[in-house]
């Protein structure tokens, strides 16, 4: 995306008690500021930033629908949380670096991954720049500067605050975004790279998605602070609440924090108010935790409709467009899926590849034996 | 006798004891009202209440410093990690502090508490949600360490570990969560810490595992029994304190020994057995010690049913141990 | 030490910029407070208080003599904190519970540790209520509800937050205070501890040391935020920052926060700023570190200097008191090594004792074998 | 050849590679102002600069977390840890994040890095400044696992941990970090990773130790002499990927081996020794495979000289191994 000038917007104010936003409930904008101003989107990029949000809903509604027809084993969704992770995804540099968690990959295409890639993940198979080594949710790739993330939550924090730490050594002006739900808040690695990001003064931003419930643990019971932003305070840097739903003002606050850390490497904590609005995972029964109802309210304020209200308000989107760009997605969807699927699941011997750079002599015996075992076994399955 | 599977079973088991004692207290995250994410507390919240049965943040490194704290103080907490790959946050609670306090305290504190947790593979669960990592703790003097192989024996051996003086890490092969069912007596039951369970008398092998192969290794033995190849099979059950006396009788009859576990082979429970024989016995031994275990890798996403230890590679190792195949 | 009504006590600001103190660096008291109304400590507890501050520091003098004499392996020092580690201590409740960290023994005497429960520890003999199990620095009594501490920094802070669980769930009204240095509060023990005592509203007082070095780390580096007790807002719940050389202030602090916590379960931060005026133990050397001179302005300005010009002001203490003290003192102090040092050393089964509380059949197995080897190593050397 | 105890080899072999190659950067807790707290780190941060070597906030977790990203953004950092026995706070970032980055990335990443920590007995450290984990590091593949046992291996050994593409817990026997000097190559002087020292051959035992210990071994080995017993030592070096080739090639010529390590004996290193020549080489064993190891509880304070493994426990081993004692 184009971007505005460097150091050109103005400074949304941290630590506020109710969440930064533009665009009210309905998508219209509420307060005497243009949110084009303050943020320097045309309306060229208004748009794109909308087929992105789109795209990746779309990628996560066939996530679902794969592991339905038992093609992927598990999967988890970005739904409600797109506007938010794709606005702050679009407001970094190329040169900048993504610490993803479980629900950013369908929004990683934004940073230049294919499709085919991001379900040759999902489908574990040689499309997967990893090799089919993880599970669904855990995309990563090293040409688009996205790092693998694990399972742990959490622990991509303190590793972000690390690779900050390499940059600013580096002198690279460029700087890490790190994200995760709220319920990483809680635990120590969080505090880790807070804490050592405020003392080095590194360029991390650390980026919450502040989605009310930890699996079926709400809020509330994740922390006693007042916002999540308020924690940044205990490190020594600024803490900023935003409306998760949104974009235009997730947009902004990521875009001035990421330009301030790459000019005077300043930490940031950004918590985006959202809502999950899909069960924790395909693993998850949320009827047992939270009403329906709270569900269907959240349905009508989350970041696709107000974007496209939105839009509309400024004329540039319609009802045909949004058909045309729905049919030309899923052709697109539809394609890379199948190159996926395609491209084969990876060879016995990669269980033993990349454990060491070179491989050692026992992994080449265990490598031999695994070999021995998996072809008597088609044999006798002959 | 009602059939239950192992999770029923262990609810089954945390339910008994709260109703018995007061002082025991479940928690963990989404334990409370979700009912734990395999659904072993499902229930207890409503039945015994959220101060008793509750959710946590999640931090586990705050769950198990809680726990240490409450059962310094006489409770009898039984933490749930939702899944064992988790536990290491709050490692230092479990290495430094709940193994050491009796230690070092000169016996004044002790921590009588359990930490339950899912572990193993065979869910499709990659690096994160399938390891097997009872090695480590078995390493750590002060700490037991418990896996059950059945639904009946998952109940009583989390009876006695939350009964038990010392605290119990509590690994729980979640791969026959469900799917294996069997009569599970009612009410209170217990079957003592630190003794191996002979599930078949057998004169040629000794095979021993625990855990969710055990399974696997009777599978395997029917093949063997084919074969004419009589198996004593011993179900560890307590990882440490291990059953030593009982593996070394059975060895000397059998004179040959093939180890069964899920991790990764270096430095795993094999090992130890193996060592522990070959110190003791290697009079009585005619053929190799064998372990038959995960590959020296993380753990698999794609490539799971080549990882763990099957039919095929336990009856290999045994013939290996009997000198049939080199 | 007797206690005040419940309740009774004015309500100390949180948050505060400047630390909290009625006593100026000279021990006077400054502002319109008189800190005896304030805190309710009558004369006699006054002097009780400077009393026993003044054993601390003696104990640990005869601790440094031990390290110096070879008879203790090792020693680490309370100078410079003895007034708010004595003050902080005789502020709680016999029923309520002390999480101590390596600074805190050569105080313990205030909850009823004998001296020869003291320097039983500091030499492992069987006069430690521990058995000689631990270094010097770690001494715990469970009839005195003293925890017993491992050398893990910030260890006990997220044990003791379990302990104010327990507290709570046994509806006992009383608080367990978990001590630590401003280093403690970068560990994941300290967010651990403080994030779950705000969820669940606990009776846990974490009181931090701000001795303004972590061995040779100054408080700048050990985190950016503005005060250590600001930490408190990032666990919805109160920080106080008090002047640990005011003996009555931190006093007052905890006393407050103590009572508050018996009755409405109210976790609470006190930090103190004090300043260690030893090497951070027999093993450092300061010098490489911190100018000599830093260390002699602080000596001017430390708890018992001020305690005792209080004092003398108010006419309760002069010189010769003073003698007669240290009179006491040493002549006790001098019995107590004796006994603790003739109570011997642990038996050699006593490896082998209370790894479980069972001892297990390899065990008894290994203590055989070790009394084995150790009788032949005797035979061999007579 | 300059003289230099371990920690001058070590400091040296931080400065040479330092000097070499800028990606290197050092840091850790008291590593910077005070040179660390066995001045290992001593005059580095004068010479290279507070950008290079740098203290750290009073936590583990933030340090190796810190290495890790630093590590995979092509630095080559080494993060020293004060005392193993305090790791355990960030055992998370080492087991679950730096030990399984290349494996889980399919390559694309990789976590070239060092964890320099002392470690083990003999320093009246008692339970917390004492004890030897290396086994825990070694179950878990993707890490390497090196231990010094002299000066100029220290430094050999130190700078290919630094070179190698792989993370590697750099484990220094702190017991001996003054009491021995030794000639050590000045400049640039590697020692592969992953090959044993034969430091004597012998013919009817093999004696496999690493670190400290070894020095008690070569003592023992004085007493063997006198008994006539030839004994052929082996300096492990590299714990994981550890040298099994050398070692059966070992036992094969003597028939006897016996481990000496600190750690507990239950699943220590020599385990893993044990188990590994019980399942290769039992048919060239003549007798059992004996482990001489720390006892199986806490690390002691009043009772150390009766915790660790010496003279006379090493030669009572050897002396069982070879049958002339029960
Ligand atoms: C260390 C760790 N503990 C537990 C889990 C299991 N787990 C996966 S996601 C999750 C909830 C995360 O909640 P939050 O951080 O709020 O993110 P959200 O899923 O709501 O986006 C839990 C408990 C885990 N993956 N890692
Ligand atoms: C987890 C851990 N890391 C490192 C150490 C080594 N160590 C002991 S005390 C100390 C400094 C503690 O500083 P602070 O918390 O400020 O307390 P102070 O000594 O200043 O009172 C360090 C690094 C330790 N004991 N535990
Ligand atoms: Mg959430
Ligand atoms: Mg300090």
């Amino acid at each position: 995306m184009q971007a505005p000038e460097h150091g050109t917007l103005t400074r949304p104010t941290p630590f506020t008690r109710e969440p930064l936003r533009f665009l009210n409930e309905e998508g219209l904008p509420e307060g005497d500021r243009d949110p084009r101003e303050v943020t320097g989107l045309s309306d060229a990029q208004l748009v794109d930033l909308y087929r992105a949000m789109v795209l990746s809903r779309k990628v996560d509604q066939m996530g679902w629908i794969l592991v339905r027809q038992g093609r992927a084993g598990f999967y988890i969704s970005i739904q409600g949380q797109e506007g938010a992770q794709v606005a702050s995804l679009l407001a970094l540099e190329p040169q900048d670096w993504v610490m993803p968690y479980y629900r950013t990959p369908p929004a990683l295409h934004v940073r230049g991954a294919t499709l085919v890639e991001l379900f040759g993940q999902i489908l574990g198979t040689n499309a997967d720049p990893s090799k089919g080594r993880q599970m669904p949710a855990h995309f990563g790739s090293r040409k688009h500067r996205i790092f693998v993330l694990g399972s742990p939550v959490a622990l991509g924090h303190v590793v972000a605050m690390g690779a900050a730490k390499a940059l600013k050594y580096s002198r690279e002006n460029a700087v890490v975004i790190s994200y995760g739900g709220e319920g990483s808040t809680s635990e120590p690695h969080f505090h880790s790279a807070m804490n050592f990001a405020g003392v080095y003064r590194l360029p991390l931003i650390v980026f919450i998605f502040n989605n009310q419930y930890a699996i079926s643990v709400p809020r509330a019971q994740q922390t006693a602070s007042e916002t999540l932003a308020e924690k940044a305070r205990a490190y020594g840097f600024e803490g900023y609440y935003v409306d998760g739903s949104d974009p235009l003002a997730v947009y902004w606050v990521t875009r001035f924090v990421a330009e301030r850390a790459r000019t005077n490497h300043t930490p940031a904590l950004i918590e985006a108010l959202t809502y999950r609005l899909d069960p924790h995972s395909s693993a998850d029964d949320d009827l047992k935790y939270r009403p329906r109802e709270e569900v269907e309210a959240w349905k009508q304020r989350e970041s696709l409709a107000r974007m496209r209200r939105y839009l509309e308000h400024l004329g540039l989107w319609n009802e045909e467009k949004e058909q045309a760009l729905h049919a030309e997605y899923d052709r697109a969807i539809e394609e890379a899926v199948e190159q996926a699927e395609q491209a084969g699941p990876p060879d016995l011997e990669e269980m033993f590849h990349e454990v060491y750079h070179t491989t050692p002599w026992y992994l080449q015996e265990e490598a031999r034996e695994a070999r021995r075992f998996a072809e008597e076994q088609e044999g006798s399955h002959a | 006798m009602p059939e239950m599977t192992l999770v029923q079973a262990l609810r089954d088991a945390l339910a008994v004891e709260m109703a018995r004692d007061d002082r025991v207290v479940v928690f963990g995250e989404d334990v409370g009202r979700r009912g734990g994410v395999f659904t072993v507390t499902e229930g207890l919240q409503e039945r015994f209440g959220e101060e008793r049965v509750y959710d946590t943040p999640l931090d586990e490194n705050g769950i198990l410093g809680m726990a240490a704290g409450m059962a310094l103080m006489g409770l009898r907490p039984v933490a749930e990690i939702q899944f064992v790959d988790f536990l290491w946050p709050g490692f230092d609670v479990v290495i430094s502090d709940i193994a050491k306090e009796r230690f070092r305290s000169g016996g004044q504190y002790g921590v009588p508490l359990v930490i339950r947790s899912p572990y193993g593979g065979g869910v499709k669960g990659g690096l994160y949600h399938s390891q097997s990592p009872e090695a480590i703790f078995a390493h750590i003097p002060g700490l037991k360490v418990v896996i059950p192989a059945t639904p009946s024996e998952a109940k009583g051996l989390l009876i006695s570990a939350i009964r038990d003086e010392d605290p119990v890490v509590f690994l729980e092969p979640k791969k026959i969560y469900f799917g294996i069912k069997e009569e599970v007596p009612e009410g209170e039951y217990t079957i003592p810490l630190g003794q191996a369970r002979v599930v078949q008398e057998g004169s040629d092998v000794t095979i021993v595992s625990y855990g969710a192969l055990l399974h696997e290794v009777l599978r395997a033995n029917e093949t063997l029994k084919q074969e004419g190849i009589s198996a004593e099979i011993l179900d560890l059950r307590t990882i440490l304190p291990f059953d030593g006396p009982t593996l070394l009788e059975s060895v000397a009859k059998t004179g040959r020994i093939v180890i069964v576990v899920e991790a990764p082979r270096i430095l795993s429970v094999a090992s130890e057995l193996a060592a522990f024989v070959a110190e003791r016995a290697v009079d009585y031994l005619d053929g190799p010690i064998v372990r038959v275990t995960g590959w020296d890798t993380p753990f698999p996403y794609a490539l799971e049913p080549h990882y763990l230890p099957n039919v095929r590679r336990i009856v290999h190792g045994v013939r290996r141990a009997l000198g049939l195949v080199p």
